[in-house]
């Protein structure tokens, strides 16, 4: 199965071909459209995530040693954005969910969205899916 | 007619590009940009004669004294207040409402009172009284908004009465735009008893004031809505009102005599004024104030009307898209959605084309609550904007929406 | 060693002429005077990244949003605090202490309970505690002041009780240079239960302060003391305390989420942040701060040190000349009476040479009244000051002298 | 008899000869000096003038149809200022006072005084100076 990083390259890879933001964007957009909705009873108050000017929900779920993410927003964009932090980790263990080092933001040029300030919320995003990663591991 | 060309130039921040794109800047309702005059002369007063003010003997802190309290008076006569003392410098609208719950609250404001705001009130007019009435037991009422973003003045005679110690309203919706009947609101609560605080945070900037002629019994609104620097904001009270207030802070200046004993207050306006003020700030906003006066407020008045209408007719064109407040006295501020989209995703992609709006619930959250929307997407025009923003603003969203569709 | 003559060469005003004098400023401890790169940074601010912060989706105002809170950062690490949100921007020392009396006070000090500060207290640090005793029926108590300025840390162990619920002292005396010993008052509170404020206003400037070391719960400072903007004020506190205080003031940014049923409060430091900051101050001061790191703190307190302890020797060679604080710790603060001679009157007249110095009760009428003098002429030096200014004071003082006797 | 006029031109030919400031500041100085103490039983609040940094008391009694002004103040400076003050204002009629134009105070490049804002408290010190001539006047 492809490792974290294996899925980061693949993103990287697909996002080096977009020359300009609109590009970029639509790739999100398509991307946030393409993915499932969550089920209603998963948008609690436990699984939103503060700090976004959009609602997002992140649910988290063991399957045998690995962490399987859903995620969800009423913003599309937003959307997008979890939905590839998702991609990355969702059906790995969760310590390597925990260590794992999330530079396809960087390379992506999602970077400007990672200041702990911004309004998507993308940082408190990646502080919630790692902690789900530290728990998980802790009942381990 | 103002010359509009010649004003955006005196306005440094505006040729910046953002992400390789000419800004057009229309978050005005946020805060407003600064004139380059205003730049330059909060840097010469720290080059040249910058000291602490009050007391001091010596020239810098007397020149510094009479700049600060020379733009005390620029604010008096700006909305025509009969003393200077009845201008008390804060630190902005937020501070100044506040700074009346913490005083005029705590003292006149019993168990069982009520206070009255609207349902469109910025949350620094409603969190105050509600902390109060937490206290104290003390009651709010609200003028319920109606489907146009405006209230009725049935309503607002209903629930002002003899019971209301203080009706606080906003003269200007920030959410909204609407204008609001202040002069009727404010004939209303003085018919009952009541005081009258006004809210003029978006009102000051495109409406003349005059708070002898309205008759108002408070007034707040901050500097850097005005093109002015941050940090400051203006209280004006009645003469009357103010002294009768306790003191909020305690501290250097506000005070007469100290000692342990006895502790005695100054005169107004020192009387609220704790501590070393923001001297640079209180001292340059009198030369926004300027600024604007020297442009005429009635003629700023009526481009941004112009702007409004054009954008008005311009953004109802676009298919799907629904304007929240269309009150028919408005000022220069479009609340808008987009159907079946997120305003978030609006106000992204309309960044990523240079045109800076803002999304959210602009502190308004019972306004979105009435309207049952996640927020908005808010253009706001203030004296340097145009026609042409305009269209490109309208080009961003008709673009925003083809991607998001 | 400070390049003195480099370092006076970023202030501007340094180089001005007073009444056809070279300036000589010796107010510094009322206010410091603004390095260049400030003036620039905030000029640059307004010029190219000028928005409101918080919320706002577009560029300007994340960059604002990022520089406001990289500066956030900058201070924790200054004062080495454990988290930046302990660190709470406010309008000033006194807005600082306000708040604390407001929010702490009003929640965890009753009736009969003590608060503890000195008579050596600015009176910022004493006016909030007499407005919250007079509420609440609280009692304050103050160390007594001996004749060299200082306090007697037995009378604090007698008096600093079971019963003491805040302690609040003055870390540097602005009056008279007096440093406290604030590491025994803070272990002196501790042991009885009592949390500790420390007004570092003269002190933040002159003394490297690390609040996890020195374990102090609160503490307060201004900017503009501290060689930045006006306007600006730090208020730390230990996270657990800030958290059990009740918000100040309500309004934006500080609230989570507002209906008219129910408000509830932002977390951490936004609850005491309400309405749009004093943005171009709050990222200046880091720039004042970087500033003084640069240069290092250690090295500018051992130059201020070298500079009063020249001031203090030429200054007693003067007949009739009393320095009003001679405590061993000593900041570069100096207190002084002429023999029959009011301060005023050397005032004017040194101001008529050139040299700003401050005269009257410095905002601390007890310590007047402890001496039984009318007020002090005070001298005060920062780190742009030289020894040839002080030959300069000198000199102003002897002719003032010559002409008044 | 010397109107008030008449004193306000003869101080400007005083000062006119004085070239620097320690002139003119000796010059207040031995004039306040002069200055006869007022008497501890006139200082009273009521005698007392606000805003100024050093104290300032002035006391003022009717005699016949003029008005005799007695000032004092603990900072010489300051006593000489309200010396002048007393030397053109007293002895004239509550009237004159009132409607006096004290052009002196420019002329003799004591104008930086004059902000309402000074330690010194020159413009209470005329305040209360023409206070006391309208009460005389409404005594009348
Ligand atoms: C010791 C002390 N505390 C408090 C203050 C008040 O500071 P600010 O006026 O900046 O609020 C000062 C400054 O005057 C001071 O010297
Ligand atoms: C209507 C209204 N009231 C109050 C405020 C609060 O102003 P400030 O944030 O400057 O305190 C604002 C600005 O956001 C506003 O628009």
């Amino acid at each position: 199965m492809a490792t974290i990083n294996d899925i980061q390259d693949e993103i990287i890879e697909d996002f080096s071909i977009y020359e300009d933001w609109t590009d970029k964007y639509e790739y999100l957009i398509d991307f946030g459209k393409s993915l499932s909705i969550l089920d209603e009873k998963y948008k609690t108050e436990e699984t939103r995530i503060n700090g976004c000017q959009s609602k997002v929900w992140l649910y988290a779920e063991k399957q045998a040693d690995k962490v399987v993410f859903f995620a969800d927003s009423d913003a599309i964009i937003t959307k997008g954005i979890v939905g590839l932090l998702v991609k990355v980790l969702s059906g790995h263990t969760p310590e390597e969910i925990a260590e794992s080092d999330l530079y396809f933001i960087d390379k992506i040029g999602l970077k400007e969205h990672l200041s702990p300030t911004r309004a998507n919320g993308l940082v408190s995003m990646i502080k919630k899916i790692k902690t789900y990663g530290v728990a998980f591991q802790a009942i381990n | 007619m103002l010359d509009i060309q010649k004003i955006r130039a005196d306005f440094p921040i505006l040729s910046e590009k953002i992400r390789g794109k000419q800004l057009v800047y229309l978050d005005n309702g946020a805060s407003t940009q600064k004139p380059k005059v205003l730049i330059e002369a909060e840097q010469y007063f720290y080059e040249h004669q910058y000291a602490n003010i009050h007391r001091g003997v010596h020239y810098l802190s007397q020149i510094g004294t009479d700049l600060y309290e020379a733009s005390r008076k620029t604010v008096q006569q700006f909305i025509n207040a009969k003393h200077d003392h009845e201008i008390i410098f804060t630190k902005g609208t937020t501070n100044s409402i506040n700074l009346v719950a913490y005083t005029f609250g705590r003292k006149f404001i019993q168990a069982r009172d009520e206070i009255v705001v609207t349902e469109m009130e910025h949350h620094s007019n409603i969190v105050p009284w509600q902390i109060l009435c937490e206290e104290k037991g003390c009651i709010l009422k609200v003028i319920p908004l109606q489907k146009d973003g405006t209230i009725l003045l049935e309503d607002a005679a209903r629930l002002i009465t003899s019971k209301t110690k203080l009706v606080s309203v906003v003269y200007v919706s920030n959410a909204l735009g609407t204008i609001n009947p202040i002069q009727e609101l404010i004939a209303l609560a003085h018919s009952k008893g009541a005081k009258i605080m006004i809210d003029a945070a978006q009102a000051i900037q495109h409406i003349p004031i005059d708070v002898q002629a309205l008759d108002c019994d408070l007034l707040a609104f901050s500097a850097h809505k005005l093109y002015g620097p941050t940090g400051v904001g203006i209280l004006y009270g009645k003469e009357d009102i103010l002294n009768a207030m306790p003191p909020f802070e305690g501290g250097g200046d506000m005070i007469e005599n100290v000692s342990f004993a006895k502790t005695t207050f100054n005169a107004l306006p020192f009387k609220f004024e704790a501590g070393t003020p923001h001297i640079s700030g209180c001292i340059s906003m009198s030369v926004a104030i300027k600024y604007i006066q020297d442009l005429g407020l009635q003629k700023i008045m009526e481009y941004e009307h112009s702007l409004l209408e054009y954008a008005t007719e311009r953004l109802n064109a676009i298919n799907g898209l629904t304007i929240y407040g269309t009150a028919k006295d408005k000022s220069s501020v479009i609340s808008f959605l987009l159907e079946g989209i997120h305003p978030y995703d609006v106000g992204v992609l309309l960044d990523n084309q240079g045109i800076a709006i803002r999304t959210g619930h602009h502190c308004a959250q019972p306004v979105m609550e009435y309207f049952n929307i996640p927020g908005t997407c808010r253009a706001s025009f203030a004296l340097y904007n145009t026609k042409e923003e305009v269209d490109v603003l309208v080009e961003g969203i008709l673009r925003a929406k083809k991607m998001l569709s």
